[in-house]
């Protein structure tokens, strides 16, 4: 075991005990604390993909997941559906605008100096923000569903469940990236062509081709997050904007390249924020938790990491 | 004591020793070889001179002081020079601005005497063309600008990585010439690592031989290439 | 089967090769030459990794110049650079596998393919879990070498094969270069000319991005300026 | 020394020089709209310079808001605690901001990369967050009212201290490109072994280095807080402080301190008008321009014209000694 | 001459890309349409030139600059949010002309104008106005009805400067009541989660729940609410807008909120009815805030005084906006009187609203009701 799987796995285990031990004072703490790791999982594993394969920060990434709320917000208006129903033509669509953006603007950067795609995603964040304020206006936007609201009640606590699709959607993510990076052919490009984009021509790999389907998947999978999304938070046109930071954040945490220790990560931050909260008059200072336990494992990484 | 010297030098890196219990000495004026298998440790050993790597184990001593917690550095400055095995030239600067770093930094001298130091460096090793960009030299030239570079901390040690690896016989003749002329006239002492025996034959005086971190033999080079655990370890029946 | 014909390439403005002319028929062919002649600009320009100007480049009777690199490596040739260019995160296994699963043709074969490699290079067998990345130099290459070989490639090019090995293994490589050979044509370029005269069967000099020079490797080895250039030391 | 002389002149930059004095001096008798647009494009100009002078050594910061706004507060808290005088509240700012980055860069100058440029941006967020709860000190959300600013608000006075300012930075970034200081940045930024074996100290040239460019960003946001008398938590560290000047800087070119200036001001001068002619949507226009600039002038705008410049200079010399030979 | 026919400017400030400014600055020059369809003010066009401040400090500081010195205005109107208006401050006070103000609450942007400026008209009340407006709605709907009880309260603040400046007035104004409270971070800021907070109150157990945020936070908060079965008897919003449709949903019902205007005072108000009507029919949308009808007022509040001046002459405009009975869209008749430190304070009361059958109804101030308030708030099984 390296000195790193260890520091995984001694961080996975405090992780585990934390969770007890807030179990124990404030068990609702962790029901919601896991429920916005899956949120907060759910939205970073694509950016983590995207990050570790194509080697692109997305800054466009909370915005694609904004248009792909106003889609399913706008067909379940105009046809009166279930916004759940839209899943499945915003993730298609999301597919398409993911090979567009792809084709039409960051493949002819990768020549480039490797800072031009985080303006140029910046440029894009900001079109697609502007844009979805032009037609929608700035004014929030949320359709009223009786099935967020479920609840459980144990004891004399009763909590919301809904949020458990996070939960579940994050590992359905985690599960199915897996799946797709080790068991499919184009999985195992795309892992090669992450490590070595020469390397990977040379073996017979599409490398474009590769890249473009990495970001559609990726934008697909905004897709589904962002449909969740809107069924349980207000839709505004800055609505992605702290999600393409807090994603940012959770992958530089996690490592670049590891999804799995992206879930875990989220788990630490969600439940240690829910706790903060927890405590009276604490809210303030959950962010400071944030950023601080993000900032403490990126350093501890960088100790253990040592020389070179 | 003059020169470079290191007790039972060791590291590893998480299960691999790298370098095992290496004692190894380089005095001014002489060449010294030092060959081995891939993976023997060589690249290792003059990363841990360099002070790149901290050992894990072992002593560095220079010029009889204790170093082995001295930064790369300051190293450096203190006249260690090295060359990379793979080279990465500085590609943001010209041809003459990487040559001058060292003087620059190592050496502590004006930018104007940097680079004067560091133009006359480069006509002696035969360098021309010199505000060109490092994209635009050939292999020789840029195993030149290597040696230039390590030159330019103003060594009294100095270490060569394979800087003949990948140069043709008539290229390869004109670096051994030139690293001769170097020793002869800055009285240095330089380690060599290279593959081409033909190489270490010509330049050296004294070999030592690494195989799994391990100072496995040492001794001239006739002597040496006879030893058969070298012949099995490395040098084979090709030779 | 492999015809390069009046090629030129270049990086922008810098042309590198002029109209360059070769073949390789069938066995093993060398390219030599000094550093910077264009090598591996000719051999770039064969997998599609440059684009080439003006001329031709045909593979088994088909037009490939400016075709994508994975197109030509389905097409069947594979290449080991002279970075080696491996996976460094993937274990040995997973980058001879990768070698293979991506060739259309050589994906059913593959664990059949990996026996021979494993025949090859038996120190590959012992080290199938190690990541590519942590192998020593001379490994590295030997995983190059058998990486290409898992695309069961009709045409193998290899960019300085020796580079940086010890000599027991660039021996040990070249052997194996010479029975291959017998399968799959091959297309190696060397500074190791005496080496490589071992095994090659006919050879090519290039300078300054031209032919200066052809033959069979003992024409090449008994050329009196061979002998100067490349052969001294 | 003939292979001394061969060193290629530098005449580019000093017509640049002349050029941005002469911008800079106009709005001066333009009148007090042109100042007040002048000087934003001077403070995100300061900001783009500071943020290329820490990208020359290959560290990629996201804190540019962090530094600016935390300059900002140590101005605010400096003149109303301390009764430090408006206009010394900016070298107040520099030297605590400056002070302030030299802590907190020993530990997390070990990072590059991603990770430095994550630590940077979250840094930010917990001075944001530091200044919007400790309300004794900060007044909380509701930020502080500075006791008086800077020549009163004096519209020509004001501006020629931002003027001042710049040129300040303006200097240290070319005292940056044109001494020392420049080889070891660039040295680290292409490969730290060999810029260590070649004697770099590199952890002291990047702690300077990070230092510096905070303390420029600390004076700037403190003379931000001077030109509107306020500082709150939300907009001092508004997080457009941080890309704003990046993308200026990029649009611009890396690496040198013409890049941001032509960024800033050609951004700076295009977000205000555009809003004229599209009074509702301009900042879509303004994502338009951004992209198209990246995808057809990847080098940035100096290195465009820089590009040009070389090719030209290339052919002349080639013909010169086509017609000598 | 030729200057009889010269317009008069007006120079608004909005951040357009906002809902608040967007509508606010259309409301604006509905007004002056209406204006120059009536012949203008004092015979002369009226004309608007509006500039997006981009809700930043410098830019709407650039925004006022330019409008003073380049478009040559002879009023500033408009406003939303006090950071941007800090910024503006400086600016504002080298011009000094006469600026209607429709935004910023923050009592901090009262202290940057400081006392003796004669010029500065502020419309929206002030943070502390609010504050004891709320106190006296409250008492008196207590008196009213005495079912309602207001005795416990909890407060749900955002923890940026509007939610904290909310909780610290609350807590000054009901200092004889029990009020606790506790921030969370609104959807507009990145957060959305209120599980917490609402736990908290729940457990505490309140009369009064009020949650002071953005747009944003109004239905999630409600359907979180509702997820752990918490309904108190009085569930009382107070963002400055609601979302779009939130009256569509079931959960809106018996909502209680803050605001200044809502369409149903067009059945107490010929003004507001007007306006409204007149927005619909020209924009074909509804007003989404209270900033709309704001927009419209300052425009129309400037020229009932000029025509009174009869002149252009500012010390006349200001001494007959300092009279001035201007009979608003927002119900009240609007006067100005100092405040704590400027001159010229307009509104200071904030409307006690509630949703009832999917639209706002004013509960108080009495005069302008338009419905009885509906009490306790159902439970959430409707
Ligand atoms: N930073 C490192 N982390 C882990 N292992 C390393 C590191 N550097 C070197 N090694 C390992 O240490 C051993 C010695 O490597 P080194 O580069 O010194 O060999 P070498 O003798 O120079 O070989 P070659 O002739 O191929 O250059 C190798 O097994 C190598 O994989
Ligand atoms: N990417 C590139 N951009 C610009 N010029 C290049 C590039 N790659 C190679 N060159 C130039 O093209 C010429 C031929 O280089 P090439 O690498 O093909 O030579 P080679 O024969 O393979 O030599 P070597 O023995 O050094 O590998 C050289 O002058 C080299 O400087
Ligand atoms: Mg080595
Ligand atoms: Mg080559």
């Amino acid at each position: 075991m390296t000195g790193f799987k260890r520091l995984q796995v001694a961080l996975s285990v405090a992780a585990g005990i934390a969770v007890v031990a807030l179990f124990l004072w404030r068990p609702t703490a962790v029901v919601y604390g896991l429920q916005r790791a899956g949120l907060y999982a759910s939205i970073a594993l694509p950016m983590a993909l995207v990050l570790g394969i194509v080697h692109i920060v997305n800054l466009a990434h909370g915005e694609m997941m904004m248009v792909a709320a106003y889609l399913s917000y706008a067909a379940a208006r105009a046809l009166g559906i279930d916004p759940l129903l839209a899943l499945v033509p915003t993730t298609i669509v999301m597919f398409i605008v993911g090979i567009v953006l792809y084709r039409l603007t960051i493949s002819r950067t990768v020549d480039g100096p490797e800072l031009n795609q985080l303006i140029l995603t910046f440029g894009i964040a900001m079109v697609l923000g502007q844009a979805v304020n032009m037609i929608a206006t700035s004014q929030p936007r949320k359709i009223s569903l009786d099935y967020v609201s479920a609840s459980a009640t144990v004891g004399d606590v009763s909590f919301g469940v809904y949020d458990f699709v996070f939960v579940a959607l994050a590992a359905a993510s985690l599960a199915g990236l897996y799946l797709f990076l080790k068991k499919t052919r184009l999985g195992q490009a795309a892992t090669a062509v992450g490590q070595n984009p020469r390397g990977a021509r040379i073996v017979g790999i599409d490398v474009q081709r590769t890249y473009t389907i990495v970001f559609a998947i990726s934008a697909a999978l905004l897709g589904i997050v962002g449909t969740f999304f809107m069924t349980k938070f207000s839709i505004f046109p800055t609505v992605g904007g702290s999600y393409t930071m807090r994603s940012f954040s959770l992958v530089a945490m996690a490592g670049i390249g590891n999804l799995p220790m992206i879930v875990v990560s989220s788990v630490i931050l969600g439940v240690s924020e829910a706790a903060i909260q927890a405590v009276p008059h604490g809210g303030g200072w959950s962010p400071l938790v944030f950023f601080g336990l993000i900032i403490l494992a990126i350093m501890i990484r960088s100790f253990r990491g040592g020389r070179a | 004591m003059k020169g470079l010297q290191t007790e039972a030098l060791t590291i590893r890196f998480g299960g691999l020793t790298a370098v095992d219990g290496v004692d190894f000495s380089l005095t001014p004026g002489e060449i010294v070889g030092i060959i081995g298998p891939n993976g023997a440790g060589k690249t290792t050993l003059i990363n841990l001179l360099a002070g790149i790597y901290a050992p894990t184990s072992g002593r560095v001593v220079f010029d009889g002081e204790d170093i082995t917690a001295v930064p790369a550095h300051r190293r450096a400055a203190l006249g260690i020079g090295r060359t990379f095995q793979l080279i990465h030239p500085l590609e943001d600067l010209t041809l003459v601005e990487n040559v001058m770093t060292g003087f620059l930094f190592a050496g502590r001298r004006s930018l104007r005497a940097a680079r004067e130091a560091a133009a006359a460096l480069c006509r002696d090793l035969g360098l021309g063309g010199l505000n060109r960009s490092t994209g635009e030299l050939n292999i020789l030239e840029t195993k030149k600008m290597e040696i230039a570079k390590a030159l330019a901390v103003e060594p009294s040690v100095l270490f060569l990585d394979e800087v003949m690896a990948g140069l043709n016989s008539t290229e390869t003749l004109d670096v051994i010439r030139m690293v001769r002329e170097i020793a002869a006239h800055r009285n240095l002492g330089i380690g060599v690592v290279e593959h081409v025996m033909g190489v270490i034959k010509e330049l050296t005086e004294r070999v030592v031989v690494l195989d799994g971190g391990r100072l496995i033999a040492a001794g001239p080079y006739s002597e040496v290439s006879q030893d058969p655990r070298v012949v099995s370890a490395y040098l084979g029946g090709s030779v | 089967m492999l015809t390069v014909e009046n090629v030129d390439c270049g990086y922008g403005r810098l042309q590198v090769l002029r109209d360059l002319s070769m073949e390789v028929a069938g066995g093993a062919v060398g390219l030599f030459g000094p550093n910077g002649a264009g090598k591996t600009t000719l051999i770039n320009a064969i997998m599609g990794i440059n684009r080439v100007t003006a001329g031709s480049i045909t593979f088994e009777g088909r037009g490939i110049h400016n075709r994508p690199t994975h197109e030509i490596v389905h097409g069947g040739i594979a290449l080991v650079p002279q970075e080696r260019e491996l996976f460094p995160g993937m274990t040995v296994l997973e980058n001879l596998r990768i070698g293979a699963e991506q060739v259309p043709h050589a994906r059913d074969r593959g664990e059949e393919t990996l026996e021979t490699v494993f025949g090859y290079f038996p120190i590959l067998r012992e080290r199938t879990k190690q990541l590519a990345g942590t192998m020593s130099g001379g490994q590295q290459r030997m995983l190059a070498v058998g990486r290409a070989l898992m695309a069961l490639p009709r045409l193998l090019i290899l960019d300085e094969p020796s580079l940086g090995l010890q000599p027991s293994i660039v021996h040990e490589l070249f052997t194996i270069l010479g029975e291959m050979k017998e399968h799959v044509a091959v297309l190696v370029t060397e500074q190791n000319v005496r080496e490589s005269l071992r095994t090659v069967d006919r050879g090519y000099v290039l300078e300054n991005g031209r032919i200066v020079l052809r033959g069979t490797a003992d024409e090449l080895a008994n050329d009196p300026e061979v002998e100067r250039s490349y052969l001294g030391l | 020394m003939s292979s001394i002389e061969q060193r290629p002149r530098r005449r580019a930059p000093w017509v640049f020089a002349a050029l941005a004095a002469l911008l800079a001096f106009l709005p001066l008798v333009a009148g007090p709209y042109p100042q007040t647009i002048a000087r934003s494009v001077l403070t995100y100009m300061m900001l783009a310079i500071s943020w290329d002078m820490l990208i020359r050594s290959g560290q990629l910061s996201f804190g540019i808001a962090g530094f600016f706004g935390l300059g900002g507060y140590a101005a605010a808290i400096g003149a109303t605690y301390l009764g430090v005088p408006p206009v010394l509240t900016l070298v107040f700012a520099a030297v605590v901001v400056g002070v302030v980055a030299l802590l907190i860069g020993a530990v997390v100058l070990r990072l590059r990369g991603m990770y430095f440029a994550i630590v940077t941006l979250a840094l930010a967020e917990i001075f944001r967050i530091v200044m919007h709860n400790w309300s004794s000190l900060t007044g909380g959300p509701n930020g502080m009212l500075l006791p008086r600013s800077a020549f009163d608000g004096n519209s020509v006075a004001t501006y020629l201290m931002m003027l001042v300012l710049a040129a300040v930075v303006i200097g240290v970034s070319e005292w940056f490109r044109h001494s020392r200081i420049h080889f070891a940045l660039t040295a680290i930024r292409d490969n730290e072994t060999v810029a260590a074996s070649a004697g770099v100290n590199i952890y002291a040239y990047l702690l300077t280095a990070f230092a510096i460019t905070s303390g420029i960003q600390g004076a700037v946001g403190a003379s931000y807080a001077q030109l509107f008398g306020f500082v709150t938590p939300e907009s001092s560290f508004n997080v457009n402080y941080t890309l704003i000047p990046l993308a200026m800087t990029l649009l611009g070119g890396m690496y040198g301190t013409w890049g941001p200036v032509v960024g800033a001001v050609l951004l700076g001068v295009v977000g205000e008008y555009l809003k004229l002619f599209i009074p509702y949507g301009h900042l879509l226009v303004y994502g338009v321009i951004i992209v198209l600039v990246i995808l057809f002038m990847p080098r940035g705008i100096v290195g465009l014209v820089r590009g040009h410049l070389e090719r030209s200079r290339r052919t002349t010399t080639a013909s010169e000694k086509g017609g000598a030979a | 001459q030729e200057g009889a026919a010269e317009p008069i400017r007006m120079g608004g400030v909005w951040p357009l890309g906002d809902i608040t400014g967007e509508q606010g600055s259309k409301s604006a020059q509905l007004a002056v349409d209406e204006l120059n369809a009536n012949g203008g003010i004092l015979g002369r066009p009226v004309e608007l030139v509006v500039i997006d401040s981009e809700f930043s400090p410098d830019k709407g500081a650039a925004a006022i600059e330019r409008l003073a010195t380049i478009e040559n205005v002879d009023f500033f109107i408009g406003g939303m949010s006090s950071g941007v208006h800090l910024g503006q401050i400086p600016a504002l006070k080298r011009y000094r002309k006469i600026t209607m103000w429709t935004g910023a609450a923050s009592h901090l942007a009262e202290e940057a104008i400081g006392p003796d400026q004669d010029w500065y008209f502020h419309l929206h009340p002030w943070d502390y106005n609010q504050g004891a407006s709320y106190v006296e709605g409250w008492t008196a709907i207590a008196e009213r009805y005495p079912d309602i009880a207001i005795d416990r309260w909890f407060l749900a603040y955002e923890e940026g400067a509007f939610g904290s400046a909310s909780f610290e007035a609350t807590q000054q104004l009901f200092s004889d009541m029990e009020i606790s409270g506790e921030s969370f971070q609104s959807a507009a800021a990145g957060g959305g989660d209120y599980t917490a907070v609402l736990e908290r109150a729940k457990e505490y157990d309140p009369d009064v729940f009020i949650w002071a945020g953005y747009d944003a936070d109004a239905l999630p908060i409600m359907e979180q609410a509702r997820a752990i079965d918490f309904a108190p008897p009085l569930f009382v919003g107070a963002p400055p807008g609601w979302p779009a449709s939130f009256g569509e949903s079931g959960l809106a019902e018996g909502v209680t909120l803050y605001g200044m205007w809502a369409p149903s005072l067009n059945s107490v108000s010929d003004v507001s009815a007007h306006y409204y009507q007149s927005y619909v029919s020209t924009y074909d949308e509804e007003p989404a805030t209270y900033f709309a009808p704001l927009g419209y007022t300052a425009v129309m509040i400037l020229a009932q005084a000029v025509e009174a001046a009869g002149s252009m002459d500012q010390d006349a405009i200001i001494a007959e906006l300092q009279n001035i009975e201007y009979d608003s869209a927002l119900g009240e008749t609007i006067s100005f009187a100092p405040s704590r430190v400027i001159s010229n304070q307009g509104i200071r009361q904030q409307k006690i609203l509630q949703w009832q059958g999917g639209e706002q109804q004013v509960l108080w101030p009495f005069e302008f009701a338009t419905s009885e308030p509906e009490y306790p708030f159902p439970s959430w099984d409707r």
